[in-house]
């Protein structure tokens, strides 16, 4: 019956606070919302709005009453979410009413990184912004402004791009970890298709997930989630299958119908094992591989110069006792997999982000989305399909004078695209390096969008460093974390539930559209749209950029580009169910209703239900899914073959190529999916493969929510800090207790962290939350746990540029 | 006995009853509250039975109480005033 | 010592102890009634409810929510202005209303009657369904030529729940608090 | 009269957390920051239940979603000294924040820790306090608090009903984290008609209760796992 | 003839006026040092009232500590007096002559601190008289609320009416004490040890005695109903009546002793409270403890076999888990160590008793807590188990309840005679021959003594 010293301490501490608070101090409780008992108006309204707490783009109702949002609920009428909603994004008020919201402008008054400010107008702050433009651009230097942007999706991408084009530079970068707006490597190389992700999940009878955290953080959360609920009891026919492919036992792996545990990064071996199976019994779709296929059979080309097949490869390569010991997938379970994905067709993999990601990663997609090819799951229903665009309005072309197409001609500062990143669109990676090293050109401006490298990227030191190089930089977001700490002008954005919103929403599920967001309330602070902020810049600098921005604000922006919705002759405001029901009836039998007279009837409608959308994207026939070369789904990909060439020509000679990719395979098998080895595991006592994952409720940008704070996860109940998960008997060897303090140690650095002890870990492998650890980013989330970002090994998918976060080795002790 | 210290008859005896009242007067709040507590079960439709089954134990049980302190009480007082010529033989 | 003092009230001398403690108790009476409990609400305007009210204006004229939402609502200056947006009187309070309305701000009535945040109250539900008058819970205001400093009828929850009972309304907790 | 209940699909249930929130936003359950939190009084009138079986690699996870089950014959209620909570009419096990008297013996009594204990008044920032639902009192110190099947909700929706002069239907009624489920795990709706989808569903073969043995007969019916049974 | 025993009293029984009529300066600071204690615990509660429940270590699982073992715990010690002097009363010990009064106030002062100890657990201990205007006579707690007042009635009562006759001793002991006198005056009812006077009180006192026995027993056996209505693991038990009222006695009689040895030593009552009565009273404590081990052994078995899983967790949360360094002191403390001491003639001297005594007090206090926190950190379903660390602010009432009772104790020692005198007079005169008649009348006659007595009566 012992009570702790700091036990007692706090006790007292509380005890004599409580004791100072005054009865009054009862009283004072109510305030907040005693304004409420105001007399006049307190009707209540309900607002559409999109969520931007993730890039799931849910659409949103909120509920206002004297202008005060007090809850968000999903729009029922969202194709994407159908009113359900995530934490997170139930959680967004908290962040509209964050009391750390930057309030104003702000301009750095001591060192960088010092924190001190000084508040200054607008007005003077779009001066000092526009100044510098203006500067560089005399100079003939627009291609040393650099905008990193985070992971969201709005039309302000666009905007920004645009903004870099007209201004005259290349360097628009994004930093994400993964990428639902563009299309996926492997579909790009062996299908040609250069639109997102399409998955028709709702109709698919096995979900074959590789490391997709498909209940938890994957491209649209609440859609999947939808998804889940409607394959399982929901639809008539049989109940969907999901078979998860994951080293953690996720969220999503406990809710499947089985999970196969597998090394890490070991994915494409199992993958290929199963289209062993499935060739070697025959079983794959003969008609799909036969017609629309390429590289399946052994072939010659041209020059008759002979090929070896992808039957070839897997028959001679990954036969199943092979595999299992790679994967350390039992082999019945390679062959009751394989099996299962042919017989319940239609089935899909799904092989983006996860775990599973390593090195020259490309090769896994690949290999995974050849069994899309095997068991012909494409070009039906429940199988893959592709996003169709949205018919917004074409932007005004933007003609440029020869300074800015002397910017925009500059190669890019992070390399993406060419040489070794030769399949990249981004190489945050590759950034700090060459900030640093000034290569191939010095840095002057940095805009930061949405995005805290400092925070989510584990290059941070370098970041810093390169920082230190940059003379300006300008940080748009609306609190003050890491990154805009170090920032020399902070530009406070509305959170999402102030700002006009408009999105051609990537949802994964095929259908297109667009959801409209309009402000739930007045800002609370004194804070601006940055697109509002982009278009009165492009309108002072004057020239092209005036005339690439000719809009009056985002709300004019938002309504010019909508008149495309109205005027393509497709699609329609979302309404309710049976109404559309009856529309798809109608436009089965050909017909279809024009329910808007005018543009202005059109977009009310438009905002007053939150989205458009034209069901008709799913589903799409073969043709439209494969634009490749040969016009076939490619096993061997002609495309990445072209690719290579060409960065082999930049970097000079395809040796020179592969050793910098470190790629071992040569000649077809190049070109081929196959499984590279992945680096020895070191077998120690203390030794760990390091992971970490995504909670449903935590990502880096929802720490600062206090109800997140406190609703980590649903499989281990930890709140306010993030924690490493041990197996339980390797934590025995190591004398951890559950809740004991360890540190995690990798040559980079050390981190300390609550341990808990999970039977459901794998022996070799620790998993770590990502999203708390924040050293600024306001008062909910400062100093909550510790980043594991700290003890990341930054290794490289060279080919897409982008880091990889998982399969650190670090080394565990008690505290 | 009769010193400057002790009060006359009267005074102690006017204390005594207020001793004896408050205690009427608690006994009898007791069985009040009880009733009261039996009226709401009735009112709220709870329990009633129930109450009515412990109240048929306290209520008497408090009166009864009651009782003894009054025997003894007016029993003492009483006696004494009788026992004058008993003090003789 | 308290023993003395009390002795000395009870053996008749020194009565002014006693006196003094009786003074002193009422005075805390008095005190405690005038400050805590008398606090009245002095409003922006002093209205006149009579002259309205024989000018043959409803309640739910300035009120005007009263049968729509479950909140009376008090007059907004635009309801003041469609009378007297011309001066109608020469009373010293209609210029008030000129005033807020040049500062186009809302005249900032003060609530008199509230009901405590764990209960739900609406007046549609009372007075346009059940019919019940204003009266009945506000008193006659109408009848004031002042607006009322204090609440002329108190509202207690026995007085709700008896009202219920009465009229065979749900009597239920959960039918007014939450 | 209805008889309010819920039904909550396991097989469809996914963890993902969003009844829990959404109860928070709407019954404005405090947060308790950390030190209250690590002394473990975070209040959360809906909580996901986890339980764990077997070693790795054969290992099985089950998910929960605990709200209060509003009992029919609920143990919190037989023990309030002061009628602070009872099973009203309509089935739902209400708690009366101002007559509560924080004894906690409710607490005690309930097999499914179902209920709350305001340790402290909790003091949220200012601006936070905008974000409130006006429609539901702030607990204050010192009182037990449970969830209410948002029963504010069901006061406000028979009043729009009885506003417009017609009888409150039944899907007018639906608390909030029923509302917002992404994967509609959650229904809810009237036990007493024999034809609304809780009667149905609760008619299921997948159906059972949280600690059934108990006989404290709960209104929130289960669904286990597994293929959908003909019945639906 | 009364006067005369009155003066023969005063010179006699000077000790017992002592601390009446000269208080010993030492005993005077010491009770200001427990005010002291009591104030602070006082400080403590304001502080709660001032910070909410929040103050102490309580938590969501573990949502009663320490003020609710307390409370079991003062309510059981209570059972020391009253039920043991009536029960001695009514078995006609006349060992008890020395006893009763001591056991009497025991019951008295710790009553109040237990149901304090109930406010103090209270989250709006400002609205705790709900239970007068909204009291709901379906919950235990009321029960409870009753049975206490009831029993605090009676017991009062009972502590009263043997009072009358010494307090007319004092009302003449100290006629010169102005306000001393008339206070005596007022509550001695004009005693003068009349017969019928006599008789009135022996009829209410036996009375009581019959009506408080009942009561004591009913008061613990509603408080363990507070457990075991409910339908928690370990609480759920019919045993829980009896096992409680049993576990109280035992405390009850331990703190007694204790009482006793500290009143011995301060107010040298030697010769009133010889070896002889620790002897007797040990024997008691004895009995007691192997009827508690009697009843936890069977508690906990019919769990153990019985063998459901909820219960289970609990159980080796107790034996083995959290809790068993509190579980195993316990047994230790309330089983080896009295009956280790106590099983022995040698061992039964007062010192022993003592000690047995205080382990006694200190494993029924644990009981109280092992019964109560284990089961609540351990809820039927599998949520994380709570850790419950008691605050300083629980520790400073804890310390403010204790101190306080010690105090009451004091304070009524020093305005009446801790050992009722008359009583131990009327052992002289009336009980020696009526014990030496009963003996008698237990054995069968003998010629010799008949003849003896026949001839005593001739003459």
């Amino acid at each position: 019956m012992r009570i702790s010293r700091r036990h007692f301490l706090k006790m007292f501490m509380g005890a004599v606070a409580g004791l100072s608070a005054g009865c009054t101090d009862f009283e004072k409780i109510s305030t907040g919302w005693r304004s409420s008992e105001k007399w006049g108006n307190p009707l209540e309204e309900w607002i559409p709005s999109i969520c931007q707490q993730c890039i799931g783009g849910c659409g949103l109702l909120v509920r206002v009453i004297e202008g005060r949002a007090v809850k968000v609920v999903g729009n029922p009428l969202h194709p994407v979410n159908r009113g359900g909603i995530c934490p997170k994004g139930l959680a967004g008020i908290q962040s509209l009413y964050d009391p750390d919201r930057i309030q104003t402008p702000l301009k750095r008054a001591g060192e960088r990184g010092e924190g001190k400010w000084q508040p200054i107008s607008w007005e003077e702050a779009t001066a000092i912004v526009v100044e510098r433009l203006r500067g560089l651009k005399e100079k003939r230097l627009t291609n040393s402004l650099v905008i990193i942007a985070g992971q969201f999706q709005d039309l302000r991408e666009p905007l920004l791009h645009r903004f870099t084009d007209a201004y005259g530079t290349p360097n628009y970068i994004r930093n994400r970890c993964f990428t639902p707006n563009e299309v996926s490597k492997a579909h790009f190389l062996m299908q040609g298709v250069t639109s997102p992700l399409g998955y028709d999940l709702m109709n698919a009878g096995l979900i074959l997930s590789f490391g997709c955290s498909l209940l938890e953080a994957w491209i649209s959360p609440v859609f999947q989630l939808r998804t889940f609920g409607h394959i399982r009891q929901e639809r008539p026919g049989n109940r969907g299958r999901i078979y998860v492919v994951d080293p953690r036992f996720s969220v999503s792996a406990s809710k499947a119908d089985q999970w196969i545990p597998i090394r890490p990064g070991t994915d494409a071996a199992l993958a290929l094992g199963m289209a062993y199976v499935i060739i070697q019994e025959g079983i794959y779709d003969r008609k799909f591989v036969e017609r629309n296929t390429f590289g399946f059979e052994d072939w010659t080309d041209g020059e008759g110069k002979s090929h070896v097949g992808f039957k070839t490869l897997i028959l001679n390569e990954y036969k199943p006792f092979t595999v299992s010991s790679i994967t350390g997938v039992p082999v019945e379970d390679i062959f009751s997999l394989a099996r299962a994905f042919v017989n319940r067709r239609p089935a899909i993999a799904l092989g983006e982000k996860g775990l599973s990601y390593r090195p020259n990663d490309i090769y896994t997609r690949m290999a995974i989305h050849s069994l899309n090819g095997l068991s012909g799951s494409l070009g039906s229903k429940g199988c893959l399909t592709v996003q169709s665009d949205v018919p917004l309005t074409a932007w005004p072309g933007t003609e440029q004078e020869e300074s800015v197409r002397f910017g925009n001609s500059q190669p890019r500062i992070d390399g993406a695209g060419q040489g070794k990143y030769v399949l990249a669109t981004d190489a945050m990676e590759n950034l700090p390096g060459n900030i640093l090293a000034g290569r191939p050109y010095p840095v002057e401006v940095l805009f930061l969008f949405h995005t805290d490298p400092l925070f989510s990227h584990p290059k941070r030191d370098t970041f810093i460093k390169a920082f230190e190089k940059i003379p300006f930089i300008v940080s748009f977001s609306p609190f003050l974390d890491e990154t805009s700490h170090h920032a020399d002008l902070i530009l406070p954005d509305h959170t999402f539930l102030e700002r006009w919103q408009g999105s051609p929403v990537r949802h994964s599920s095929g259908f297109s559209l667009f959801s409209l967001g309009r402000p739930a309330v007045e800002p609370v602070h004194s804070t601006r749209d940055s697109a509002d902020f982009l278009i009165e810049v492009a309108r002072r600098l004057g020239g092209g950029m005036a005339k690439a921005f000719p809009w009056k604000n985002s709300e004019d922006l938002l309504v010019q580009t909508t008149k495309g919705l109205y005027h393509s002759r497709e699609g329609y405001v979302v309404s309710l169910p049976e109404e559309e029901a009856f529309r798809q009836f109608l436009e089965k039998a050909g017909y279809r209703i024009q329910e808007t007279r005018s543009f202005e009837i059109f977009w009310d409608s438009l905002s007053a239900k939150g989205a458009w959308w034209s069901p008709a994207g799913s589903s799409a026939e073969v043709r439209k899914l494969i634009r490749t070369p040969s016009g076939k789904f490619e096993f061997y990909s002609n495309t990445l073959k072209n690719q290579m060439k060409r960065a082999a020509d930049e970097v000079g000679g395809m040796e020179r190529l592969l050793a910098d990719l470190g790629l071992r395979a040569r000649g077809d098998r190049l070109y081929l999916p196959h499984y590279d080895a992945v680096e020895a595991q070191q077998t120690a006592e203390s030794i760990f493969t390091l992971n970490t994952y995504r909670l449903m409720s935590m990502s880096g940008v929802t720490a600062a929510q206090p109800w997140l704070q406190e609703t980590l996860a649903p499989h281990v109940a930890e709140s306010w800090e993030n924690w490493v998960e041990i197996n339980s008997e390797r934590a025995r060897n190591l004398g951890i207790r559950d809740g004991d303090r360890v540190w995690i140690e990798s040559r980079k650095g050390k981190i300390r962290l609550k341990a808990r002890i999970l039977p459901t870990v794998a022996p070799s492998l620790v998993h770590i939350p990502f999203g708390q650890g924040h050293r600024a980013y306001g008062r909910w989330a400062r100093g909550r746990g510790s980043n594991p970002n700290d003890v990341i090994m930054t290794l490289e998918d060279t080919l897409k540029g982008f880091g990889i976060l998982s399969g650190t080795q670090v080394k565990i002790t008690k505290a | 006995m009769t010193n400057q210290c002790s009060w006359g008859e009267g005074k102690i005896f006017f204390w005594q009853v207020v001793v004896l009242v408050t205690f009427y007067v608690f006994i009898f709040g007791v069985v009040i509250w009880i009733l009261r507590l039996i009226w709401l079960s009735w009112q709220l439709k709870d329990v009633f039975s129930g109450s009515i089954g412990i109240s048929l134990v306290a209520i008497p049980l408090f009166l009864f109480l009651l009782g003894v302190y009054n025997y003894v009480f007016w029993g003492i007082l009483l006696s004494r005033k009788r026992s004058g010529q008993g003090r003789k033989d | 010592m308290k023993v003395g003092l009390i002795s000395s009230m009870i053996e008749g001398k020194r009565h002014w102890l006693l006196l003094a403690g009786i003074i002193l108790f009422v005075l805390i009476v008095v005190f405690f009634f005038t400050t805590v409990m008398g606090r009245g609400v002095k409003q922006p305007i002093q209205f006149n409810h009579k002259t309205h009210k024989e000018q043959g204006v409803e309640c739910s004229t300035c009120h005007q929510y009263v049968r729509e939402q479950t909140f009376a609502g008090s007059p907004k200056i635009e309801v003041c202005w469609e009378c007297h947006e011309e001066p109608i009187t020469e009373s010293r309070e209609e210029t008030k209303i000129q005033q807020y309305a040049k500062e186009n701000r809302e005249i900032p009535w003060v609530p008199l009657y509230r009901m405590p945040k764990h209960v739900f109250f609406t007046h549609r539900r009372h007075v346009a369904v059940a019919g019940i008058q204003c009266e009945t819970c506000h008193g006659k205001v109408g009848e004031m030529v002042k607006p009322p400093a204090k609440q002329l009828k108190t509202l207690s929850m026995s007085a709700c729940m008896d009202c219920h009972r009465d009229t065979g309304a749900d009597n239920d907790c959960l039918a007014c608090h939450n | 009269m209805a008889l309010w209940g819920m039904v909550i699909d396991l097989d469809k249930c996914t963890a993902c957390q969003a009844c829990l929130i959404a109860c928070k936003s709407e019954n404005n359950v405090p947060f308790v920051g950390k030190q209250q939190a690590d002394r473990g009084r975070i209040i959360s009138w809906l909580e996901i239940i986890s339980e764990t079986e077997g070693e790795y690699p054969e290992v099985r996870t089950r998910f929960i979603p605990r709200p209060c089950l509003h009992c029919d014959n609920p143990p919190c209620v037989k023990v309030c000294p002061v009628y602070a909570t009872y099973r009203n009419p309509e089935g739902i096990v209400a708690q009366i924040w101002e007559r509560c008297i924080g004894c906690r013996f409710c607490m005690a009594a309930c097999p499914y820790a179902a209920k709350y204990f305001n340790w402290h008044q909790y003091r949220i920032p200012e601006s936070m306090e905008k974000g409130f639902n006006p429609d539901v009192y702030v607990r204050r110190w010192g009182v037990v608090e449970k969830c209410t099947f948002c029963s504010h909700r069901l006061l406000r929706a028979r009043d729009r009903a009885a506003a417009e002069k017609r009888e409150m239907r039944a899907d007018e009624y639906v608390p909030a984290c029923v509302e917002v489920c992404p994967s509609k795990a959650m229904y809810f709706g009237d036990l007493n008609d024999p034809d609304s989808v809780v009667s149905v569903l609760g008619r299921s073969p997948r159906a059972f209760h949280l600690l059934e043995d108990l006989g404290t007969e709960p209104k929130v019916t289960y669904l286990m796992e597994g293929e959908r049974h003909a019945l639906l | 003839m009364h006067s005369s025993r009155h003066r023969l009293n005063f010179e006699e029984h000077r000790i017992l006026f002592d601390p009446i009529q000269n208080p010993r300066r030492g005993i005077s600071i010491f009770m200001g040092i427990l005010l002291a204690i009591t104030a602070w615990g006082g400080f403590c509660y304001i502080l709660q009232w001032r910070y909410g429940l929040g103050a102490s270590g309580l938590n969501q699982p573990v949502l009663w500590g320490f003020y609710i073992t307390n409370f079991v715990f003062f309510i059981g010690i209570s059972h020391a007096g009253t039920l043991i002097s009536a029960i001695l009363r009514m078995a006609k010990a006349e060992w008890r002559r020395p006893i009763t009064r001591m056991a009497e106030v025991i019951t008295v002062a710790v009553l109040y601190i237990g149901a304090a100890n109930i406010i103090f657990d209270l989250g709006r201990p400002e609205r705790a008289f709900f239970l007068f205007l909204y009291g709901r006579y379906q919950s235990p707690l009321l029960w409870d609320a009753s049975s206490i007042t009831a029993y605090l009635t009676a017991s009062s009562v009972f502590l009263y009416l043997p009072l009358i006759p010494d307090i007319a001793i004092l009302r003449d002991r100290f006629a010169d004490r102005k306000w001393l006198h008339r206070f005596y005056q007022v509550f001695s009812f004009g005693w003068d040890g009349s017969p019928r006077q006599q008789k009135v009180l022996n009829i209410g006192i036996t009375i009581m005695s019959v009506v408080v026995i009942p009561i004591a027993v009913s008061v613990h056996t509603v408080i363990s109903y507070i457990f075991s209505m409910t339908l928690q693991p370990m609480w759920h038990s019919t045993i829980f009546g009896p096992y409680f009222v049993c576990g109280a006695i035992f405390s009850g009689i331990a703190a007694l002793i204790v009482m006793m040895v500290v009143l011995r030593k301060i107010y040298h009552l030697e010769p009133y409270l010889k070896p002889i009565h620790f002897n007797y009273l040990g024997i008691l404590l004895l009995v007691m403890s192997l009827l508690w081990f009697y009843f936890t052994f069977s508690e906990y078995l019919t769990g153990f076999f019985g063998h459901e899983p909820t219960e289970m967790r609990v159980f080796w949360s107790k034996v083995t888990g959290t809790y068993a360094p509190y579980f195993w002191t316990m047994v230790f403390f309330n089983f080896v160590v009295p009956v280790l001491i106590l099983s022995f003639r040698r061992m039964r001297t007062i010192g022993g008793v003592l000690v047995a005594s205080i382990s006694v007090l200190a494993g029924m206090w644990l009981e109280r807590f092992t019964i109560i926190v284990p089961t609540l950190a351990n809820p039927r379903l599998p949520f994380p188990s709570g850790i419950y660390f008691p605050t300083w602010i629980e520790w400073g009432l804890m310390l403010g309840s204790f101190s306080f009772f010690v105090f009451l104790y004091l304070l009524f020692s020093r305005f009446f005679p801790i050992i009722s005198i008359w009583e131990i007079e009327e052992g002289r005169e009336v009980g020696l021959e009526e014990v030496e008649e009963r003996i008698r009348s237990y054995l069968p006659e003998t010629a010799g003594t008949f003849n003896s007595r026949e001839k005593e009566r001739s003459t």
